[in-house]
Order: structure tokens, then C-alpha cells, then sequence
């Protein structure tokens, strides 16, 4: 494994290697996942518990729910070079606070299409409900994420002043 | 800054795949950690230990504990970092066993992935504020709307406990659907014998007060604050005069058809629904009262002892203020006449339960006998059909009404018991008798009093001469069926009251597609809704017998006790806060809040140098979604625990 | 019927109904109009209503709270003026609208040029989206019969630009706007003159967090057009000020129709359709479209 | 007001005098049918049996036939034929699967947009009652009369949409326009027994006896029907049903449209009267309605 692609833990050189774009052929894309507390998160807790094995590119940002995902977060990853920016949360109607979810769902329908427009993958912005029963569904989506970002490739249209 | 940072082995379930040393080793070099380090087992009483020890030692102000899902010990952590004198909210969890160790392979990219899951937390707790619980008052008083079975077991409850409950019920009277019924299943005892006693204990305790013949106008504040406007509607008879001697409608002239008959019997425009009445206050029927229509008669007020007849009586609007309140609101008949094949409720032979419930009744309009209401004659052949509009997606509600097949039961089991020459014949989709001795007890109507269950649909019903003749069809013989009967009970289904909506709407509790009030979760809190401090009983839920509107009863007596019984409300502070500079004023916020958890205040702008209405968050009422921070625009809602700067920032290290 | 115009604006000042007429006036070229603000019965005499008067004046409303305030408003003007009554930033009591029937207002370029009346082509882009109309919401109506048929012709399909646009493969596409961003100065233009940025403190301008880069490079560039963009998810009204008042020329209402065009397909709403409608991101619809979510 | 009219198979057989009566009331009346070119039948009850898609293909056939005359709604009496259109028209809007199969054998494009009248439909609410009364010449004042609509001009209710399910009017309504007494009955949507007349006749028989059992009990003089085989079975098995069951049914089962059309004073002769296997002209006789 190309050693660039781990992520740099020394304080001085925290941001240093940013810039260097891993080379495509073994790509190992970064994902930012935005889990809401009662389902999703707890579908990906469900999916250690059972001992489920996937991809370890993704990156869990927990959120009480879906409808506590503000856009700004999802252009902030991608603009800072994230390669893929899911927003998961439980299914329609099992919401725990009822109603985030629909809200998060016409948010995001228009955001996706937007962004679309703009000319950015639609492969590096998804959005999906997995409940805390999925824990096998979980782990598939984040295979299929991974899959599919690394056929989109390398987000390397932004982060290059970071 | 000096955040210390504990990764933990658990035992190999961490370290297995994830070099824990590496880990921490990495930890201590992120900005602002000033102690990192790993032990076996940090959820330990030795864990715990260290973290409090290494937090005096090091002066550490902020924890970051690397180790299980959060929604394991995230409590246990808090409680930790509070006994060692650190705000429980300065602390954050990094889970690298869920979400690390435990799915993926033993590897430098496993080990990689756990530290960039300590960095993001690191991150995180670097923007974590200290916060304090909240604390609302709680007003001690429950109000209960709906006055039957379930409201008057929750007052009996709550008075018990020495707590003061308020019930409102529509009706002249409390006792509800109860009140009408004969005898109840399985053991037959007579409703009116174990309601009775109810009734007069909640109307003679001291702690219950009983608003009937009211309505609930308003509601507004939040579990402790509750404000209610409640509707007394003019009763016309002075509630603090009257004796209930009778006299009164006695001697009122008019005769209308009795509500609580179900229409078999007659009443006066001046009345009491039914003898055990609570209050035993008659009310006047300003619709049909000669005084009131055609401003003559007037005998009421001339033959009361008491003067207390009063036409002049108006509508009375009071406030309260109550800490919770119960929802008991009831159901109400599904309206058969939607069924062309039953002679869309056009023949007079063609009753509903309720009705039987009245006429089988030996104090009822009459006396005990199953009558034709066609022709006052008796009925004999008396055919019973199951599930009116439940279990119907064409035209009534898919759901099982629940108790329609046990009083069909009983239905069929006292139709023998007055009338031994009479042949009972039910029409069943399926027999559900799920509860204690129900089974038995529809075996016993089968076996010993000769009721002839047929499972099939009826498919017509008309009229010939004087007998209804009823066709169905007997699925389990194949048969054709047509029965001349002199009578038809439909068992029709339960549903939601007329103004089940209006009333949800009023109260921010959601209801379902069939207006049902919705529980908070069907399992695990099957008594609470959604919004704090409103609790549900009975069958305005979904359809329940009367052992389950009383334990629904009792269980959401529990719940508002649970409230009473403090002395103030402790809340979680992870909810919205507004920053009041950034406001706009422009409310996308409160409609998208489902809690109603926002509302306006005026503030004096000291830039603009005027008053300005921005919003705030009513503390005890959020419950810390953040739907209202992404609702705002201008960011100027943000949400504790998952700030804007607390997540900008975990985004930050990736 | 500028005569009418005039007439009911006196009216309105001398019996008190409004402290201050919001309107257009000739500007100093003779032809193009340019605002004013009226205070006095006899500055009345200045107002005009005609092709030339472009701009929505509704952005000036917000900043004279508290007073009663007179404006002179086309349809589309009415239609922000509705958005800022849903979003209560305007009290209806406090402004008097006095409607005009518009049938199209000129482009700015033909102002350049200097012609004296204006050809179908010389209509705005925005009003070929648009029917000649009354506004949906007056207190005192100034019919213009004497101009309705000179009025341009909506087209047939608003949004085939759009399409044409969403058609293009996505490389073409981010180069596109890649170009057109990459002239962005962040001078916030756009942001000034439109009648919904009224934030008191924009999210471009925050720093706790800092939501995106604040220099004009193209991460920060695109991020503010896009959050601008969705910021007017539901409440913009297109009336075109943002483009407009852009000194680079990025076409702005490109991307304002993209989403108008996306809940339209997608909500079946319209922004400023009445002022009971709610806010379009604060409110759903259970069988909203999810054909995108896994 | 110009319809394409679907005669079906049967109008053109055993029940010719609908099909006459048809025409002579839409004539007098000025409605314009103008019979669809080359139609084919509609599949009737065997195609659906057999075949689902051919029970499909047939009516869409008939309604692109329909869409080569002009854009007009399809008017049909057959309460079968208005079944199988109205189906197939519901397939080809809700079924993508079944519209794509259709559209592909029949090499033309169809949505189901065509709508399909039953002619009971057309004059109630095309014509208009408020229009007929005026036209009424000779109300047949004293006739009491059972209507009665079989199984397949009601259901299923979400595809024909056009009466009561359990409890159709019109028919009833038109026949108090036109002077007649509407009996109330509790039979109007029983079966009669429909195509078993041919491979299980004992069936139609006591099915049938029930139905004319009823219409006299309920004092009916006459049966009033809009379906082919509804008639033949309730008139053709009348003296076999008398024998089977020792009964003496003497009663005339009318199309509705040759009632209104003898109320419009439309001769009896060309309202095809004379085809029926009860005769009907003794009670009309009787009643003074043939003067």
C-alpha cells in the first residue's frame, strides 16, 4: 500500500501531504458518511457487533438525525477534496423525531441535483437510509460506495489549496 | 487546551486487529492532547481510575475516550469525567471497536482508520462547551380529556397518588361508551355494577375535578407548563342549585330520540343521559327545547325548587395550567351505512352493537327485550355479522377492531339468556379471542348456547314482508346461505373520534392515516407520545377492550405521576440554542420544528438601535434534533452537542 | 396611465395611508428609470411606469421598518414581496401595493444601445418565462390597457435552456461553470440586491465557523454560488437583479432556474405563489420523490 | 354530439332490437352514432379465460379503429362490451408491462386516453334528463317496471364507474323521466346466470326464477335491462323456468332503450318489440301505451 494514502498523524505535518494526489491505479478514496444517531449509526454499531467485514475508507460523522445534515457540511467535504459524502438516516416513517428525515429528503433531492448541474460526480454525493436492524446493509453500502467512488476517481477538481 | 486522550483494548476486541499502543502513541501528538494513553479494559472501575486520576494529575479540561459505540458508554464516561470535576459535556467518544476493530482485517490501514477516528474526536471535543441540565417547574396538576372508562381510572390513579386531576368531557355526563354497555365479556358482569362505583369515587375525591359538558378549546406551553383553555358549554341548569331531584324533566313536554339509547328510547329536552349520571345534573337540549326554538313553555324553570334553571347560561371559557396531560378521548362507531349490500343503514332491522347493548340492557328503553324496531315485536332469528368496516380497505379501515368478535360473543350468549327460543347466526372472517378465558368463553357461546358461527362474508341484505333475508356465504361448508331473520347486529369496527384530528393538531401529537393518536414508539413506549408531557389511553390509540383501556389507563397515570412527583424537570442540555445577532426573524425554524419547540420574542437590536422579533428555543420542550440548525439559513440555531463548530471542525481534520 | 399612478400616489401621501412612495423615475439619460423614493406630494409628479422600469423594488422595503411604506410593484416584484411576508421580514399592515400590470420589461443592453422603443427581442430574458400579467397581490390597481399588447410572448417551454444544459456531459459542464465562477470577485453583488438576502449576518461572512473559503478561489467560489443558489431554493422569484448586478456577467439566473425548475418537477411548488404557502424547505410532503436515496 | 358507436356481436345477433332501439332513440334524440368501421368483438367472457393478453388486444383493437374516425368517445350498450373496454383501457394506463405487449402486437401506440360510454351514461349525463323530459310524447304512465342491472354494468365499481355499486339508480331515473314506476327491489345486481345459459342451463334457470320471482313479488309488471344476455336469459328461459318450477311468468323484459324509445313516440315496430320470446305488446296493450 502506497504509503500517501494513509492519512498523516504528525502535528507538523498535518496538512503537508494534502496536496499530493494519490496515484489512480490503487486509489483509496476517502468517504464522509453523516449517520443520524438512532438509526444509522446504530446499523453501523450493529454491523461491528455482528462482526461484518467492509472497506475501511469511510468516515463517521455522528448527527442526531438526517435533518441536522446542513448542506454547507457536504459542500465543505467536497470542496476540501472529499471523494464521497453519503447522508444516511432511517428509513421514511421510523424517524426518532418523526419528520427529520422528510425534511432532509426534499433538502438533499434538490442539493444532489445542484450539484449535479454544476458538473460534480453524482457518484461523490449519495444519500440512504439504513435502519439499526442493517447492519449487513450498512456494510454493503459502504463496498458499494467505495466501489463506485473509485470508478469516479480522485475528487481532484478541489482541495488543492489546503 | 489539555485534553487527554484514553484508548482502550478492550480486551482483544479492540486489539486484535488495532494497534492500541500506536494508537495512543498518535493521539498524544494531535493538537491540544496533553496525556494520552491505552489500558485493557477503560469502562472499567481501574479504567475509570486512570481517566480521573490522569485528569487531576495532568489538569486535563477535556477527555477523549477511544473505544465502543457511544450509545454503550457514553453515559458511563460522562459520569466519569463529572466525578473528577469536569463538565460530563467535555467529553467525547471515538469508536474504534464498532466502527474499526470489529470490521475490518488486522492491518496498518485498520490501525491508520482508529487514529483518524481519534483525530476527528479530538477535533471534536477541542469545540465542545461545557453545558449544564436544564431545569423547568413542573405544574402539579394532570388534565384528562375524556371523561369514559380510561379518563376516569387515570383521575382514580393520579387522586391516589394526592395529586390534583382535571377531566373534561363533552358529554352531560362522565362514564362514556361504558355507561351504555349491558354486560361485559368474558364474566358477564354488568357494566353499569363495576363502572358506577368508579364514577362516584372520581366524583367525590377531593383531588378530581370533572368539567362536564366542556370542551377543550386550547392548548398551548410544554410538558410541566401546559396551558389549556377549556369550553364549559352552556348547561342551562345551575350546576351549584341543583339537587338532581328530577322534577325538571319530569315534567318537560318535549320527546326527542335518546342519544344514550342509541335512539330506541325517548327523552326530554331537559334531561340527564342516563340514571347513574356524574354530575346528576340535568342538562338542557337547547335544539329541541321549546324556550329555545320557539321561545314559550318555560315549565323547567317554573316547577324547579331550587331556581336552578337558568336560560340565560353562556358559554364559559376558563385556563388552566397542568404539568401533563392524558389523552382519553375514545372512539366512535364505524358508520355502516356505507354498505349498499346492508341497505345503506336504510333498514330499520339493521342495528349496530351499541344498540343490542341497549335493548338487551333490562333497564333499557326496552326492558330486556330484543325487539324488531321495525314492529316492536321480538326478534328470533338474529343474525350477527363480524368486522363492519374493520379489516375493510375498500371501504371501511384495514385494521381489526379487536373486540368486535367478543362482544359478538356476548351478543350471541345473552340473546339466548332473554330470549331461549331465539337462534343466534354470526358471520365471522376470523374468530379473534386473544385474551384471558376469551377463547373459552366464544367456545361456550358456540357449545352451550347454540350460536351458529358461520365463516364467510354477508354478501346482501334485503327486505321481504317483514324479515330481513340475509345471504352470505359459508366458506368452510361451500354453502350458500340465506337466513330470514328478523334482525341484524352489525359489529361495526372502532375508529377514531370526528375531531381526532383537530384535536392532535392542537396538542403537536401526530395521529396515523386512520386519525389514531400515535404512540411514541409501539413497543417500547406505547403509553407516551412524541411530545413530552401528553400521554395516551384507551381506544383513542386504537381499538381496546376494557382491560386494556384501564391498564393504558393506569400506565399513563404512571407517567404524568413520574412528572408530578419531581420538582423540577431535568433536561438533557443537548438542544437548540439561538444566537439571537444572527436571527432574521423569518421562522423557517418553527414550522419545521415537529416538537413546536420555537417560538418568537421581541429583542432590543443593539446595532439597529430598534426591537426586533427573533426566535428562541423553548428549553424544556426541544428535544435536540437540529432539523430547526439546517432549516436556518443565516445558521443562526445551532445545536448543542453537534454544533456547527464542534462538526466544521471534525470535517476539518479529515 | 401615469397619470392614474401619479394621481393615487398624492392620494395615498395626502391622506397619510403610507409615509413614503417606493417608485421609478426617469433617470438622467431620459430614457432608463432609475428609483426614488417620495416623501412629498409634488415629487408624485415624477413617478413613471413603463418598459423601462427594471428593477425590483422590493429589496428597499426591509429598510424602513415600522413605517408605511407605498410601492410600486409588477408581478414579479409581488411575488418577493410575498416571500418576505411568508418569511416575516414585511408586515402586511405597514406596505401598500400599488399593482401595475407588466407585460415585459426591457433588457439592459438595449438601454446601452440606445434605442427609443423596444422590439420583442429586447424584452428581458427573465419576462420570456413570464405571461403579462396583474400581480397576484395589490392594494389599488393601475391598468395599463393602452400597453398589454405590446407585450412579449411567454415561451413555449421555460426551461429548455436548462435541459439543454443538463444534457451535456458533466465534464462540459464543470468546466462550464468552473470558467464562470472562476470570474467571481466575492464583491456580493448579487447577494446586495436581492430582495431575499436579508440574513443580518451571511453565512459567506461567518467565521465561527468559517463555512467555506473566503478568498475568490474556485473551492470558495463555487461553494458561495451554490449556497446562494440553494439559500433561494423556494424563494426566488427571478427577477433576474442578481445577474444583473453582477460585474463579471456569471449567469447567475442559470442556476436560480436550475432549482426553480428542480421543485417544480420534483415539489410541484413555486416560489411566492401566495402568502399562506410555507416555506418550501420547512415543509413535506410524505410522498416526496426519493428515487435518488439508496 | 357525435359518438363512435361499438355495437358488439350480440346487437348484431340476438339482440338486434337493442341495437334498433339504439339507434332510433340517438336518432330522435340527434345524437349522432356513428358505428366504428371493421370492429371486431370484444372478447366477451371467453378471451379472458383463455388468453389474457388477446382479452387485452381485442377492445384495444376496436378502440384504435375507433381513433382512426375522429377523436369521440366510444359509445357502447353491451354491458360486457363496456366491461372489456373499460378494462382494457385501465391496462393500458396503469400497466406499463400489458401496454407495452399491446401496443407492440397491434403496432400502434395507445394509452388508454379513448374514453368508453355505456349509452345509459351518455344520455343521463351527455343529454341530459332535464333535456329528455321535454321529448317525452307518450310517458308510459302505470308501468311498473323492475330495473335491473346484472353483474357487469356496476362492477368492478373503480373500472366502470358509472352507477351505485350496490345500489344503481339510473336506469331508474330514466325510467321515471319517461313516466314509468321504478319498482324497489332488492335484486338489481344479482346474476342471472349469464353464459352458463348454454353448458349448465339448469343454473341460469334457478338463478333467473329468482330474479323474475322477485320482480313480481316486488309487483313489477315488466323487467327493464341494458344487457344482452341479462334479456335472453331472463325471456328465453321464461316458459323453461315456468316448467321447471311450476310458475306462470308472463313477463315482458324490455331493453331500456325500447321503453324510452315508446315513450318518445317512436313506433313499435322499429323498436324491434316483436323479438322478444315474451310477447310484450298484450300488456303495453293493456296499459294503453301502444294507442
Amino acid at each position: 500500500m502506497n504509503k500517501s494514502q494513509i492519512p498523516d498523524h504528525s502535528p507538523q505535518k498535518n496538512s503537508g501531504d494534502r496536496n499530493l494526489k494519490a496515484p489512480i491505479k490503487d486509489f483509496e478514496p476517502k468517504i464522509v458518511g453523516f449517520l443520524c444517531n438512532w438509526c444509522s449509526y446504530a446499523g453501523a454499531d450493529l454491523a461491528g457487533t455482528s462482526r461484518i467485514k467492509y472497506p475501511p475508507n469511510i468516515r463517521v460523522i455522528r448527527v442526531p438525525c438526517s435533518g441536522r445534515v446542513n448542506p454547507l457540511f457536504v459542500l465543505n467535504c467536497l470542496m476540501n477534496g472529499v471523494d464521497g459524502v453519503l447522508v444516511s438516516g432511517c428509513h421514511i416513517g421510523d424517524c426518532h423525531y418523526s419528520e427529520g428525515n422528510f425534511y432532509a429528503r426534499r433538502r438533499f433531492a434538490i442539493l444532489k441535483r445542484l450539484l449535479e448541474y454544476i458538473g460534480i460526480d453524482p457518484r461523490r454525493f449519495q444519500m440512504a437510509w439504513v435502519s439499526a436492524a442493517e447492519g449487513e446493509r450498512w456494510a454493503k453500502l459502504v463496498g458499494e460506495l467505495v466501489e463506485e467512488i473509485k470508478e469516479a476517481g480522485p475528487n481532484e477538481h478541489f482541495g488543492g489549496n489546503r | 487546551m489539555k485534553i487527554g486522550v484514553f484508548t482502550c483494548h478492550c480486551g482483544t476486541n479492540i486489539a486484535a486487529t488495532v494497534d492500541v499502543e500506536k494508537v495512543a502513541q498518535a493521539a498524544a501528538e494531535f493538537p491540544g492532547v496533553t496525556f494520552s494513553t491505552a489500558y485493557n479494559y477503560m469502562c472499567s472501575d481501574p479504567g475509570q481510575n486512570i481517566v480521573k486520576k490522569a485528569i487531576k494529575e495532568h489538569a486535563l479540561d477535556r477527555v477523549v475516550i477511544a473505544s465502543c459505540s457511544p450509545s454503550l458508554h457514553e453515559k458511563t464516561f460522562r459520569k466519569c469525567v463529572e466525578d473528577a470535576g469536569i463538565n460530563p459535556y467535555l467529553v467525547e467518544m471515538a469508536n474504534i471497536r464498532e466502527h474499526c476493530s470489529w470490521v475490518h482485517p488486522e492491518g496498518e490501514q485498520t490501525t491508520a482508520k482508529a487514529i483518524e477516528l481519534v483525530r476527528i474526536a479530538v477535533a471534536k471535543v477541542s469545540r465542545d462547551r461545557p453545558l449544564e441540565m436544564t431545569y423547568t417547574p413542573i405544574e402539579k396538576k394532570v388534565l384528562i380529556i375524556g371523561g369514559g372508562i380510561a379518563g376516569i381510572q387515570s383521575a382514580i390513579d393520579i387522586a391516589f397518588a394526592n395529586y390534583p386531576a382535571v377531566i373534561v368531557e363533552r358529554e352531560p355526563s362522565i362514564g362514556g361508551r361504558m355507561a351504555s354497555f349491558d354486560k361485559t365479556f368474558p364474566t358477564l358482569d354488568c357494566a353499569a355494577c363495576i363502572l358506577t362505583p368508579k364514577m362516584v369515587t372520581v366524583s367525590q375525591s377531593e383531588h378530581v375535578t370533572i368539567h362536564t359538558y366542556s370542551e377543550i378549546e386550547e392548548v398551548t406551553g410544554y410538558v410541566g407548563n401546559f396551558t389549556v383553555k377549556i369550553r364549559k358549554k352552556p348547561r342551562s341548569v345551575d350546576i351549584n342549585k341543583c339537587t338532581g331531584c328530577g322534577v325538571c324533566y319530569g315534567k318537560c313536554p318535549v320527546r326527542v330520540p335518546s342519544e344514550f339509547d342509541q335512539g330506541l328510547g325517548k327523552r326530554p329536552a331537559i334531561y340527564i343521559p342516563f340514571p347513574q349520571a356524574v354530575p346528576n345534573v340535568p342538562v338542557i337540549d337547547r335544539e329541541s327545547c321549546l324556550w329555545f326554538t320557539e321561545q314559550k313553555c318555560g315549565i323547567c324553570q317554573k316547577v324547579c325548587p331550587f331556581g336552578a334553571i337558568d336560560y340565560d347560561m353562556e358559554d364559559e371559557i376558563i385556563e388552566e395550567k397542568f404539568g401533563a396531560i392524558i389523552v382519553a378521548t375514545g372512539f366512535q362507531q364505524f358508520d355502516y351505512s356505507v354498505y349498499g349490500e346492508y341497505g345503506y343503514g336504510k333498514f330499520k332491522n339493521v342495528i349496530t352493537g351499541l344498540h343490542f347493548e341497549r335493548m338487551v340492557n333490562s333497564s333499557g328503553p326496552t326492558g330486556g327485550k330484543i325487539i324488531k324496531p321495525s314492529d316492536g315485536k321480538e326478534a328470533r332469528e338474529v343474525v350477527f355479522i363480524q368486522c363492519i368496516g374493520s379489516r375493510d380497505e375498500q371501504k371501511g379501515v384495514p385494521y381489526c377492531s379487536r373486540l368486535c368478535c367478543m362482544y359478538t360473543a356476548k351478543h350471541a350468549l345473552l340473546l339466548r339468556e332473554h330470549n331461549p327460543d331465539a337462534q343466534a347466526y354470526v358471520f365471522y372472517i376470523d374468530i379473534r379471542a386473544a385474551g384471558k378465558n376469551y377463547e373459552e368463553f366464544v367456545k361456550k357461546v358456540q357449545d352451550e348456547y347454540g350460536a351458529i358461527y358461520l365463516r364467510g362474508r354477508v354478501s346482501r341484505i334485503f327486505e321481504k314482508g317483514d324479515k330481513l333475508i340475509v345471504r352470505g356465504a359459508d366458506t368452510l361448508s361451500g354453502a350458500q346461505i340465506e337466513i330470514e331473520a328478523d334482525l341484524v347486529v352489525m359489529a361495526t369496527g372502532l375508529v377514531a373520534m370526528p375531531d381526532a384530528v383537530s384535536l392532535a393538531q392542537m396538542l403537536h401529537i401526530p395521529y396515523d392515516q386512520n386519525n389514531l393518536f400515535t404512540e411514541a414508539h409501539p413497543k417500547l413506549a406505547p403509553v407516551e407520545t412524541i411530545t413530552s408531557g401528553i400521554f395516551l389511553t384507551g381506544a383513542c390509540q386504537a381499538p381496546k377492550d376494557i382491560p386494556d383501556a384501564v391498564a393504558t389507563a393506569s400506565a399513563a397515570s404512571v407517567k404524568a405521576l413520574g412528572l408530578m412527583v419531581q420538582d423540577k424537570l431535568a433536561r438533557e442540555p443537548l438542544i437548540a440554542r439561538v444566537i439571537p445577532e444572527l436571527c432574521s426573524g423569518c421562522r423557517a425554524c418553527i414550522e419545521a420544528c415537529p416538537f413546536s419547540a420555537i417560538e418568537t420574542e421581541e429583542i432590543e437590536d443593539l446595532r439597529l438601535r430598534r426591537k426586533r422579533t427573533v426566535v428562541k428555543v423553548i428549553e424544556g420542550v426541544c428535544t435536540g434534533c437540529g432539523i430547526c440548525t439546517t432549516a436556518c439559513r443565516m445558521s443562526a440555531i445551532d445545536l448543542e452537542g453537534f454544533s456547527n463548530r464542534q462538526i466544521m471542525e471534525e470535517l476539518a481534520v479529515l | 396611465m401615469n397619470v392614474e399612478l401619479r394621481k393615487k400616489a398624492k392620494e395615498l401621501l395626502k391622506t397619510k395611508q403610507v409615509e413614503m412612495i417606493i417608485g421609478y423615475q426617469r433617470g438622467p439619460d431620459g430614457i432608463s428609470a432609475t428609483p426614488v423614493f417620495i416623501t412629498r406630494e409634488e415629487e408624485a409628479e415624477n413617478l413613471i411606469w413603463d418598459v423601462y422600469c427594471v428593477y425590483n423594488l422590493s429589496n428597499y422595503l426591509k429598510d424602513f421598518p415600522g413605517k408605511k411604506i407605498g410601492i410600486i410593484a409588477k408581478e414579479c416584484d409581488v411575488r418577493s414581496i410575498i416571500v418576505l411576508l411568508q418569511e416575516n421580514q414585511l408586515k402586511r399592515d405597514d406596505i401598500f401595493i400599488i399593482g401595475v400590470e407588466c407585460s415585459g420589461v426591457i433588457a439592459e443592453h438595449t438601454l446601452a444601445s440606445g434605442k427609443e422603443s423596444p422590439g420583442e427581442l429586447d424584452f428581458d430574458e427573465k419576462c420570456k418565462a413570464c405571461r403579462p400579467s396583474t400581480p397576484r397581490l395589490y392594494d389599488y390597481l393601475v391598468s395599463q390597457k393602452d400597453q398589454k399588447d405590446k407585450g412579449v410572448l411567454p415561451e413555449e417551454n421555460p426551461y429548455q435552456d436548462i435541459r439543454k444544459f443538463e444534457a451535456k456531459s458533466i465534464e462540459e459542464r464543470f468546466k462550464f461553470w468552473q470558467e464562470e465562477f472562476s470570474r467571481c470577485i466575492r464583491c456580493y453583488a448579487c447577494r446586495q440586491i436581492c430582495p431575499m438576502c436579508y440574513c443580518p449576518r451571511c453565512v459567506a461572512d461567518q467565521t465561527m465557523p468559517t463555512w467555506f473559503s473566503r478568498a475568490p478561489d474556485l473551492e470558495g467560489n463555487l461553494a458561495w454560488n451554490v449556497i446562494r443558489a440553494f439559500h433561494l431554493a423556494g424563494r426566488c422569484i427571478d427577477c433576474g437583479e442578481c445577474e444583473r448586478a453582477c460585474p463579471v456577467g456569471i449567469p447567475l439566473r442559470e442556476v436560480n432556474k436550475k432549482i426553480e425548475k428542480d421543485i417544480k418537477e420534483l415539489f410541484d411548488y413555486e416560489a411566492g405563489a401566495g402568502v399562506d404557502q410555507k416555506p418550501l424547505l420547512s415543509c413535506f410532503d410524505q410522498n416526496d420523490p426519493e428515487d435518488f436515496i439508496r | 354530439m357525435k359518438y363512435a358507436y361499438y355495437p358488439g356481436c350480440s346487437l348484431h345477433s340476438t339482440a338486434k332490437e337493442y341495437d334498433l332501439s339504439t339507434r332510433e332513440v340517438a336518432n330522435a334524440l340527434g345524437i349522432e352514432l356513428i358505428e366504428i368501421p371493421d370492429w371486431v368483438c370484444c372478447g366477451a367472457t371467453p378471451a379472458h379465460i383463455s388468453m389474457h393478453l388477446l382479452s387485452l388486444a381485442l377492445p384495444v383493437k376496436n378502440l384504435l379503429l375507433a381513433r382512426r374516425i375522429g377523436s369521440y368517445d366510444i359509445a357502447t350498450c353491451c354491458a360486457a362490451c363496456f366491461s372489456r373496454l373499460k378494462i382494457a383501457n385501465k391496462f393500458m394506463r396503469d400497466n406499463p408491462r400489458h401496454r407495452a405487449k399491446v401496443n407492440k402486437i397491434l403496432g400502434e401506440e395507445y394509452q388508454g386516453e379513448i374514453k368508453v360510454r355505456h349509452f345509459i351514461d351518455i344520455l343521463i349525463n351527455d343529454f341530459g334528463m332535464k333535456n329528455l323530459a321535454p321529448r317525452i310524447t307518450k310517458p308510459l304512465e302505470g308501468l311498473k317496471v323492475a330495473c335491473y342491472y346484472g353483474c357487469l354494468l356496476t362492477r368492478p365499481s373503480d373500472i366502470t364507474c358509472l352507477d351505485d355499486l350496490e345500489e344503481p339508480h339510473l336506469m331508474d331515473d330514466l325510467m321515471r323521466v319517461i313516466g314509468a314506476q321504478p319498482v324497489n327491489w332488492p335484486y338489481k345486481v344479482e346474476c342471472c346466470g349469464a353464459s352458463f345459459s348454454l353448458t349448465k342451463t339448469e343454473i341460469v334457470l334457478k338463478l333467473s326464477n329468482d330474479i323474475l320471482q322477485m320482480a313480481c313479488d316486488q309487483g313489477a309488471e315488466a323487467i327493464v335491462v341494458a344487457c344482452p344476455l341479462c334479456q335472453s336469459n331472463l325471456d328465453l328461459r321464461q316458459p323453461k323456468i315456468n316448467k321447471k318450477f311450476k310458475a306462470n311468468f308472463k313477463i315482458p323484459i324490455f331493453y331500456f332503450t325500447q321503453l324510452i324509445g315508446l315513450s318518445l313516440g317512436i313506433e313499435p315496430k322499429k323498436l324491434g318489440l316483436k323479438k322478444h320470446i315474451v310477447n310484450p305488446l298484450p300488456l303495453l296493450k293493456e296499459k294503453g301505451l301502444l294507442g
